[in-house]
């Protein structure tokens, strides 16, 4: 039941946004090109600007991903901690280490500066 | 699981979403569309899980595949030659091949899936997913738990060594030149440097 | 049943959609004025005639941009807002959607934002465009575990992931006292998920308005109150899970939740006008290399109180 | 009906104007970001009136008709000290600055009501190069990078990468004369990749900047130092309103800037410079580039010089300055943070200095050579150093790059007399005692 | 919804993904495919544990190992494309051929 309210929740506020933006431009002239071109103070760009962008902090991205595994692993945890006591601590205490291992030789090795 | 017809025709939808947009993700030019394609795919998959009372795996799903899609349009615009589709492009080979085994895939464990007879114990209604898992997590399967931590671990370390350039000890191959052919002659490193630059699968044209 | 069961919710979405967003856009001329900003006209009518403004003017385009994409990413981070609003409890009872997992929804919610800013960012097929979503890209993977460190760290006690028994928990002690580091962490993340403030990255002004630098008209005034109401949804999410939400003596649930939201509101919109805009590079070290440990203390600390 | 309404709801908004900067510009600027009914905005395509402040020279009316054809319907025009083009018709022309943002409001009134029409299109509607129908698929593109797809050719100029071995696109672009991060009137051919700045090439050099009277006056006969030390820290002010605004300091800057228009001998700058320090600017922001080695201090002069460690200064020569105990105060780091604590540092020091000089009635003594905020004047004012960004910028991220430019004044000083007061501004703005504004 | 067509869905997804993997030249789409494959995979998993599994934890936590080897797969093989591109500019499959002989 929450799944459908969810479902409508999103396809209304969805449908809005897109409405109040179709809406008004239904009869509205696509702009003249030089109003198209990309604003640069005035300057001009010699390509589109869509290229192989060199992300610089690409290595703590392929960190996260890695490191986002730790979340699925601590949601379900979280639920059963009361209950199992000091033992989760533990266990916890000890995946949380080995992955904090990960980061600390990753901040080491200088990832989260830009390449 | 309560098998009223509101819960298949939302099934029905998801899985013509999840195989139209998986479909599309080879289809499409645009590489930001192809990944944010099978983002839509995996939520579609996400939902159904939830379907099947398993919600705490249908919502991880969500947030596991959001940051995974991300990272993936973010190496597919690096690496892909023409990113956002302006010149269509088909980077394929071996199609028919490709087509044959998909197909073939498909009809083998289609075939599975209607003949064979699986047991039939459906999940018990009142079974809490989400303390069911913890409690196999942190009981009987610990070690799967832990090792899985192990492998992160060696997986972040195996990534930063492969990917960043810049070690502590600053940029790995600053001055670092292969020896000479004879014995102090003059590195080798230089000879190849124009041949290895037409065996980079594609010509560079510099032109402006 | 289905009238009350669904529609009612839906409504109610929809109506704290829009009344926080005009919320927001008030509070924030009000905050811009007490800062010294130059006000002028009625503070309570400048939202609706920049609103009435936006929808006479015409809609950008740019040379080749990605059209769909473009107009479905403001579209988008309003349906996020929606999506987290219900999933934000008013009272026991008075809850728009109430999943087993919530919080974990609220997390994939965080998530997905990253993903629509940056489409918002690259369909547009400009630089200055581009460089703001690849920027905000950096600090949205960044914000994203110290968020999940946090709100585990608030359903350790309530040994559920919803957010009416995180509430629930919070009978005897609220949060923000029982965990001290959690809401100042959590306010950071709120900041970064609106990039308000300090960690406007997608939006700044040395990118003449980054993503939203070749949008105008009604685009615009849709992405500016999808922005509005994700930061009532995080308020609402913020006071649900540190500030005790519907409980509190005397006024009933509803007004409480209200008012605790405000004062979140108030918070964020405050350290947005005071701190200065980080740079990427240190926003990241920063969160990697202080504020993920800080949210491990936050959370061996919730670990802790939960067992006592 | 119903569209009127909406219309005239529109109406009531505050003006958003897009300022294009000309010679003398920034001075209408600094004076509309302190009027309450003009919202400035960041982007044309966020206005809805055009306001070209201060003549545009010939070299930079192509970006302007770039600029114009940029801001989307219903826009119009308002050109301030400025011939507005014959074509464009009912298109006004206003000299005073006081009843400038009386004129924008209105511009943007009439608009909205439709008393007034949308500007025209200048520039004519041809895609950068035609596309339509040609190439391989009716799109302008040939094969996978070619070609000219939808107009503009793939970015596909893969130059070696300076600080990373991985070699990708890198884009290359002019940034306009008109980018409000800039220095008024600068423009410069920029190549990114990712965005880190892979080359700088200034194309434009910023407008000569016009000093105060006082330090004309100064090269001809000795003057109150009081007044030239009250211009020289309202000068520094106005700059930290800038880098502030760009910051995202909205509430720093505007109280920078409040601070200048009414700076007098009794004003103090230590609540200001309090708020600054907590707000964390010296740490958060994007302070760490920029780094100016020796040599390029010394060419650049001025404070730049004396943030890098070289403590010259003409005023220490100067007899009325021994008298009142002036020493030269630096900092030793070279780049940006460094720079803005001299910055701060100087304009106490002239607020202390005008106190004493105000109270002994002290005059400067020499007049072949003073030092300007700029930079010293001895022979021939300070001139432009836009040629040492493009040896200091390449390898910096975006915003690194951007506030380094504005920690550095790079303008040249115009060496005419500023003696002539424009009509209309010599009275301060708002409620300041009675001194000179610029 | 029973437990066939969620089957047939999952072998139409794997269908797809192994028509990806197989078809496409660069590094980064055949990766794209692998996580349809395990996307498909995952579906199974999750129908099984709901329908003739009753709801037994290992069937939770198997779809977990498997999103966890979705992860591990993905982050390896960008590293690797990384490594691959800084030494030799190239994306194509094709263009690899050092260990041929």
């Amino acid at each position: 039941m929450e799944l459908l309210t969810l479902l409508i929740v999103l396809l209304l506020s969805l449908g809005a946004g897109l409405l109040v933006q179709w809406l008004p431009m239904r009869h509205q002239p696509i702009a003249t090109y030089p109003q198209r071109a990309p604003f640069l103070g005035g300057g001009t760009p010699d390509s589109h600007a869509w290229s192989r962008y060199h992300v610089r902090y690409y290595p703590m991205t392929l960190l996260l991903i890695a490191f986002e595994m730790e979340m699925m692993f601590m949601y379900p945890w979280a639920v059963v901690f009361v209950e199992k006591g000091m033992m989760a601590v533990m266990e916890m205490g000890m995946f949380l280490a080995i992955l904090s291992v990960g980061i600390v030789y990753a901040w080491r090795e200088g990832v989260f500066k830009w390449q | 699981m309560n098998h009223g017809i509101g819960i298949d025709i939302t099934f029905l939808s998801l899985a013509t979403l999840a195989v139209v947009t998986g479909w599309r993700v080879f289809r499409t030019d645009s590489m930001v569309r192809a990944s944010f394609f099978l983002l839509v795919s995996f939520i579609a998959v996400g939902v159904i899980m939830i379907l099947l009372a398993a919600e705490y795996l249908g919502v991880a799903m969500f947030f596991m595949m959001a940051v995974e899609m991300t990272v993936m349009a973010l190496f597919m615009v690096m690496f892909m030659m023409n990113p956002a589709g302006l010149n269509p492009m088909n980077m394929v080979h071996q199609e028919r091949i490709a087509i044959g085994a998909g197909i073939v895939g498909f009809l083998v464990l289609g075939a599975m899936a209607l003949l064979a007879a699986f047991p039939d114990q459906p999940v018990s209604a009142d079974l809490e997913p989400v303390r069911s898992l913890g409690n196999e997590m942190l009981g009987d399967s610990m070690l799967i738990f832990e090792s899985a931590g192990i492998v992160l671990l060696t997986t972040m370390i195996g990534v930063v060594v492969l990917s960043s350039h810049r070690g502590r000890y600053g940029a790995a191959a600053v001055g670092s030149l292969p020896p000479g052919l004879e014995p102090g002659g003059d590195p080798a490193g230089k000879l190849e440097e124009d041949e290895e630059e037409e065996s980079g699968g594609h010509q560079h044209h510099h032109h402006h | 049943m289905l009238l009350s069961e669904l529609f009612l919710p839906v409504l109610m979405v929809m109506f704290m959609l829009t009344v926080g967003a005009y919320v927001v856009a008030v509070l924030d001329r009000l905050i811009a004025g007490a800062f010294g900003a130059p006000q002028a006209g009625r503070v309570w009518l400048a939202p609706m005639a920049r609103g009435a403004w936006l929808m006479t003017q015409h809609a950008n385009a740019t040379e080749a941009p990605d059209w769909q994409a473009w107009r479905l990413a403001p579209a988008l981070y309003l349906a996020l807002a929606a999506i987290g609003l219900a999933v934000v409890p008013w009272s026991e009872s008075l809850v728009a959607t109430d999943l087993v997992t919530s919080v974990v929804l609220w997390g994939s919610v965080e998530a997905l934002a990253t993903v629509v800013i940056f489409l918002h960012g690259w369909s547009a097929n400009a630089l200055l465009a581009l460089i703001g979503g690849y920027r905000y890209v950096a600090l949205g993977l960044s914000y994203i575990l110290i968020s999940m460190f946090v709100l585990i760290g608030v359903a350790l006690p309530a040994e559920s992931l919803q957010f009416t028994q995180v509430v629930a928990s919070q009978e005897a002690l609220w949060n923000v006292i029982r965990q001290p580091l959690g809401l100042p962490l959590f306010l950071i993340v709120g900041l970064g998920m609106t990039f308000w403030g300090p960690l406007n990255l997608a939006d700044s002004k040395d990118l003449a308005g980054g993503t939203a630098s070749e949008i105008s008209g009604p685009p615009r005034l849709v992405w500016d109150v999808a922005r509005a109401a994700m930061l009532v949804a995080f308020s609402g999410v913020a006071a649900s899970a540190f500030l005790g939400g519907w409980m509190g003596p005397w006024l009933p649930g509803p007004l409480w939740m209200a008012i605790k939201m405000l004062a979140v509101l108030l918070v964020l919109l405050l350290l947005g006008r005071v701190l200065p805009r980080i740079a990427p590079e240190r926003c990241v070290t920063l969160m990697w290399v202080v504020l993920l440990p800080l949210s491990f203390i936050d959370l061996v600390w919730a670990g802790i109180g939960a067992l006592l | 009906m119903a569209v009127n309404w909406l219309r005239k709801l529109a109406s009531h908004k505050r003006a958003p104007v897009f300022p294009v900067l000309g010679k003398q510009g920034d001075k209408a600027l600094r004076y509309l970001a302190l009027s309450p009914e003009i919202e400035l905005v960041d982007s044309p395509r966020h206005a809805s009136v055009l306001l070209i402040a201060g003549e545009v020279p010939a070299d930079r009316l192509e970006p302007l008709r770039r600029v114009h054809d940029q801001l989307p319907d219903p826009f119009t025009t308002l050109w301030f000290r400025n011939e507005p083009w014959p074509h464009l018709e009912n298109v006004d022309r206003i000299d005073d600055l006081t009843d400038l943002p009386a004129a924008l409001t209105k511009a943007h009134r009439e608009l909205m009501t439709g008393q007034r029409d949308s500007g025209c299109r200048i520039l004519s509607d041809r895609p950068p190069n035609p596309w339509k129908g040609e190439g391989d698929f009716g799109q302008g593109g040939e094969g996978m990078m070619g070609g000219v797809p939808y107009g503009r050719p793939m970015a596909m100029n893969m130059q070696e990468d300076i600080s990373d071995g991985l070699t990708l696109d890198s884009l290359t672009f002019r940034l306009g004369p008109f980018f409000m991060a800039f220095p008024p009137g600068m423009a410069a051919e920029v190549t990114l990749q990712g965005d880190l700045v892979q080359s700088w090439e200034t194309q434009l050099e910023p407008y000569p900047q016009r000093l105060d009277a006082v330090f004309f006056n100064a090269r001809k006969h000795p003057v109150p130092i009081a007044e030239i030390e009250l211009a020289r820290a309202r000068h520094h002010l106005q700059r930290l309103y800038h880098a502030l605004h760009l910051a995202g300091l909205e509430a720093l800057s505007l109280s920078s800037l409040r601070l200048a228009h009414g700076l007098s001998t009794s004003s103090t700058l230590d609540g200001l410079r309090r708020r600054l320090v907590r707000s964390g600017f010296f740490h958060l922001a994007a302070v760490g580039g920029g780094l100016l080695n020796t040599e390029q201090a010394r060419q650049f002069g001025g404070p730049a010089a004396r943030a890098a460690g070289l403590a010259d200064d003409l005023r220490s020569h100067d007899a009325g300055y021994r008298r009142l105990g002036f020493s030269p105060v630096c900092q030793n780091g070279g780049g940006v943070s460094a720079r803005w604590k001299q910055i701060l540092d100087e304009v106490e020091q002239s607020l202390m200095l005008a106190r004493q000089a105000e109270r002994d009635e002290v005059y400067t003594n020499d007049v072949d050579c003073i030092e300007t905020p700029r930079g010293p004047w001895d022979e021939q004012p300070p001139e432009d150093a836009s040629a040492i960004l493009d040896e200091i910028l390449p390898g910096l991220e975006w915003g690194d790059a951007l506030a380094t430019i504005a920690s550095l004044d790079i303008a040249a000083v115009a060496d005419r007399g500023g003696g002539t007061q424009s009509p209309g501004e010599s009275r301060a703005v708002q409620g300041g005692s009675g001194n000179v504004v610029k | 919804m029973t437990l066939t067509t969620l089957l047939l869905l999952a072998a139409a997804l794997i269908g797809i993904g192994i028509y990806g993997a197989l078809s496409q030249q660069s590094f980064v789409m055949l990766m794209m495919g692998l996580e349809l494959i395990l996307n498909g995979v995952m579906l199974a998993a999750v129908a099984f544990w709901a329908f003739s599994g009753a709801g037994a934890p290992e069937g939770q936590l198997l779809t977990i190992i498997v999103m966890a080897v979705m992860a591990i797969e993905m982050a390896m093989g960008f590293a690797l494309v990384v490594a691959v591109f800084r030494g030799k500019q190239a994306d194509m499959t094709e263009s690899l051929t050092g260990l041929k002989h």
